[in-house]
């Protein structure tokens, strides 16, 4: 007999702890969890995400797999944005249709994170690679967004602040947190390559406190998804519905390219996971730098306060059973 | 002597610095990590972690004549990403 | 124009904004991790981590009128957790 | 030959630390935590604390001390608060007596570990469930308190701000510091229901850290206890004296009740500093939000000051002689 | 009434608050953390870790009287360690 | 064949993240590790670095030399100030000169974990007891730096701010990070002769964390350094000069004297390293308390903006050679 895989999803540490902290503000607890101390946890997450996918990518090389998922997902973080923007026009101006539409193509690494943690606790393998695809999802939908807004975007935008293409590719590839990811991949590929024992000794650091560090920080998420979950109501029931919809939608999508690809389950489902993620960290950041017309409230309250919470709690469970649909077990 | 209050995204932090470098004032002081709310948008503290970024509030004590020189760089400045300026009165101690 | 300096304990916060934003002020800055000396009490930075809370520094530019409106209001808030208010004269820039 | 057990206790690392933290302040060093730090050790013991202390429960389900026990905590930490503020009366006026109370009728997560890690050193046996015990004895004093306020205080308090019941619980139970070692103790507890893998992946940030952390923790507290206790002096001595006397006294009634309740040596300990041990973040909380009449520097100076550091680098050996003395080992 | 708004170094802030004790304010306010320029150094955040100490921004209410007495004081510890101190006119709300 | 040590130092973790945060600045990345993370990792460092070395000295004992070699490092750390003093008063002042020669005849402790990494990297073994010369090299240097103003400048200093000899000792002895790493190693030292098990429970805290917190911390220094070292243009060719040849002279004399004292090439190594670092945290605290005449821009900015990385990235391989031409390997 199957446990409920939503349940079982629910009842794992790190969900526990980001429901422990939404219910915290539903109870007007003074729980708080001051800053910087979230940019600490969010710091040491991408620079153990990157190392540990690094030495994961410099141990398995690069087999038949690796290129074509690689491609395919830097593919989907093109196509996302652009889908997104003309749903989202329907109803929004070009600046904040594009920045919208830019977190919904990029990705989120603590939803990466606790896919993984879901397939481990189903014993389901995936492999290191997959962190390569986080990673290179994370900039493509900058810089689609960031075109967008400089084709698509009324002529009057003042002179000093155009866009040139090396700012926007400044933005999308020298973000602090796409730097501090791709960097420490780096960093873990070279590790991996010539000083094996630096491995070891950064296991402790990177490895085993990483589930406990990922609680801690889903802790906080939960606390601010929460306060921003209300400012959703200003922004109207279309962007509301986009934040669940879209998600969905990109993971169907989704799904099919996985199988398209063969990608067995533990992998099909981290694709889908990228797909159906929307970023809260790079994409707003860049936005709000270089498209300050775009209401951040927008793009920041439906990625943290309605995706993300949607995509930790039910999303990867769904998406889970989706994956075992549609891409045959045995091939 | 004249008191320069201005409040705004620290990510536009270093334009401000340099117009007020670029004018010549005698110092400022800088303080991060505000938050609150304009006529445009409200900054709330995960703003920091998002990498969004909070306020920043520079303090400047100088001439007037120096406010005047740099008043349409801030202006600019403040204009695009959001921000306010006030001036008050001030006499060193 | 004026300028209104709140400093208060950051438990007081809530109930400060809802008062200024009853009062539709333009807008507000705040600053948290404020210790001082009042009257009442002192105080220190380990009232962070005790969660007594340290002082929160709420700046306000706006008109004479708001802050008439105002008035009662913030008093009321400031008497009973202890705080200050200040008004001075203030020109945007 | 016995070595002096209060010698042996401030040997071991945690005490040492928070001796070290004392000494700067004395000596005028200039070295500083800067805030918010040491919140994060403090959010970080109490998630481990609660954590590890429902996996406990868990495993070792409900025996027969367990329920009478609990009970008996509850008990303590709601007559404790009455016969502090039948005492603080004679000098104090209701609000302060009665915050004063409060916090000695409640807990110090901080004190428990250290007489945890002393029992370890002792190599001294004590069971997992003494952890709710903890969590539970933290609310009822604070809610004893705001009673003893609302019946006691002058009638002429501000209408707006009149305690209603819903209040005293809410600052009682939402509290922050007792909301996180509540709902971690729940996550502990159906993790180790349902995902005892989670357990294991926990383990490196609850389990093996925690004794570090712990350290540094106190490092900090020895700065602040040391920036405390010389404003004690304007609370007076009657002040001074109270917060000596009474964790003595709560420790001697304690001892009585834990061997009325046949707790072994170790059980009884903890039972006895849960007694003897007073709050210096839940209650300090609560009372500053609700009680604003009453000085907060009397409260936190007193606990933080002189109660927690004697606790800490005498108390505990001293309880556990007493424990030995009046608790037969074999009954 | 008046506000006071000192700015320098934190390693400076007790001896700064002695003086406003000694001279009997009615309170006072810290902030920590605050970085910036003056005529003779650059103070950055990394001053932090390093213990070379980042600037206090302390803000004092109080009358004409108790700022005469305090003058020389302020002036001494500033003038050795560096540091900026205005006077501006405010009135209690 | 044996492969460049240069390189083979560069790619250890450290060493990249170093480099990653000095490439972040250049590259004009946000990314940002927001006061006080990096006061939390150095605190960090110095506490364990100190308890580790307290162990190591209990366990090691005193043997034949211990005590020449912590005598000869607390004469480098009188004897280099003062020639560092006499060389830049061909162009400072008594202040300036004086604040900069003591922070160079002290140590960096993060320079000195550094070069340990990389001895254990290749696998050179050495004596925990070097932490002690570590700890011993720190305050000599201010004290001379002090001394040097007192007597050396101009008699028109403010007199309530005169220097006694008290002042002097307090600054040199109970400033911050001094006196954590000396305090943390008596912690460390007690611990381990009464409380073996203490030592246990702390090492996954300060052994098994310490690397990773280290690349962290670098991460950071690797900003700093980059944001530093532009503005040591307006300190002058000289000083830029000063920054780069004093460690390198430093070092030369180091390596004699090791070789003197009859080190073996990990001993040899540290003690080298610690004659050729220069203080950042201890020196520069103590001097713009103590002389606010001197520019902290002229001494931090050499140390952090140039010695520092210049020991990290080639220092340390450069004295590895030097050490194994100078010393020989069977004396
Ligand atoms: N009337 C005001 N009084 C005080 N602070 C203000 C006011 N208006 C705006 N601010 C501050 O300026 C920031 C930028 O505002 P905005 O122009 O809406 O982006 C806000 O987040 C506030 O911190
Ligand atoms: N005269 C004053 N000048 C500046 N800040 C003050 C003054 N009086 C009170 N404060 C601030 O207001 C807070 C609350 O004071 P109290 O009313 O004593 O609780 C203090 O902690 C100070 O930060
Ligand atoms: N004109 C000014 N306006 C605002 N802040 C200043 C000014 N001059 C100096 N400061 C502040 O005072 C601090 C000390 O300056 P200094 O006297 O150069 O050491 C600086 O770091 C600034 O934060
Ligand atoms: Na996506
Ligand atoms: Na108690
Ligand atoms: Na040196």
């Amino acid at each position: 007999m199957e446990v409920n895989p939503i349940l079982q999803n629910v009842l794992a540490p790190p969900v526990l702890f980001f429901l422990i902290g939404a219910i915290s503000v539903i109870f007007k607890s003074d729980l708080e969890i001051p800053a910087p101390l979230p940019k600490l946890f969010s710091l040491y997450l991408l620079l153990a995400i990157g190392f540990k996918g690094g030495i994961e990518i410099q141990k398995s090389g690069f087999n038949d797999q690796v290129l074509p998922t690689l491609s395919a997902a830097i593919l989907m973080s093109l196509v996302i944005p652009l889908i997104g923007f003309l749903i989202l026009r329907f109803k929004f101006d070009v600046f904040n249709s594009a920045a919208i539409a830019a977190a919904y193509g990029s990705i989120s690494a603590v939803t990466f994170i606790s896919a993984e943690s879901f397939l481990e606790s189903q014993k389901i393998a995936f492999d290191g690679f997959m962190v390569g695809a986080l990673a290179l999802m994370e900039s493509p939908a900058i810089i689609v967004g960031l075109l967008l807004v400089k084709f698509a975007a009324p002529k009057n935008r003042p002179k000093s602040r155009k866009m040139h293409l090396s700012a926007i590719l400044h933005e999308s590839l020298l973000n602090g947190s796409v730097y501090l990811l791709l960097s420490s991949l780096i960093v873990g590929f070279l590790t991996a390559s010539s000083n094996p024992s630096g491995i070891t000794k950064m296991e402790p650091f990177t490895g085993q406190l990483f589930y406990g560090a990922e609680c801690f920080f889903l802790l906080d998420m939960g606390i601010v998804a929460a306060q921003r979950l209300p400012r959703l109501k200003n922004a109207g029931s279309f962007l509301i519905g986009f934040a669940i919809f879209m998600p969905l939608f990109n993971a169907f999508i989704g799904v099919f390219v996985a199988r398209f690809l063969s990608l067995g389950p533990g992998n099909g489902l981290l694709f889908v996971v990228l797909c159906a993620s929307a970023s809260y960290l790079a994409v707003p950041a860049a936005m709000r730098m270089t498209v300050p017309e775009a209401k951040s409230s927008y793009y920041i309250s439906t990625t943290l306060g309605l995706t993300f919470p949607f995509n930790i709690v039910l999303g990867i469970p769904i998406y889970m059973s989706l994956v075992k649909t549609i891409i045959p077990l045995s091939p | 002597m004249k008191r320069l209050d201005l409040i705004f995204s620290e990510r536009e932090l270093d334009a401000i610095i340099k117009t007020l470098e670029k004018a010549n004032v005698p110092g400022y002081t800088v303080m991060k990590h505000a938050t609150g709310r304009g006529p445009e948008r409200v900054v709330t503290e995960d703003m920091e972690f998002t990498g969004l970024g909070s306020n920043a509030h520079v303090i400047v004590f100088c001439e007037q004549e120096l406010i005047d020189k740099m008043r349409d760089n801030i202006r600019d400045d403040l204009s695009y990403y959001g921000g306010v300026a006030y001036i008050s009165e001030a006499t060193p101690l």
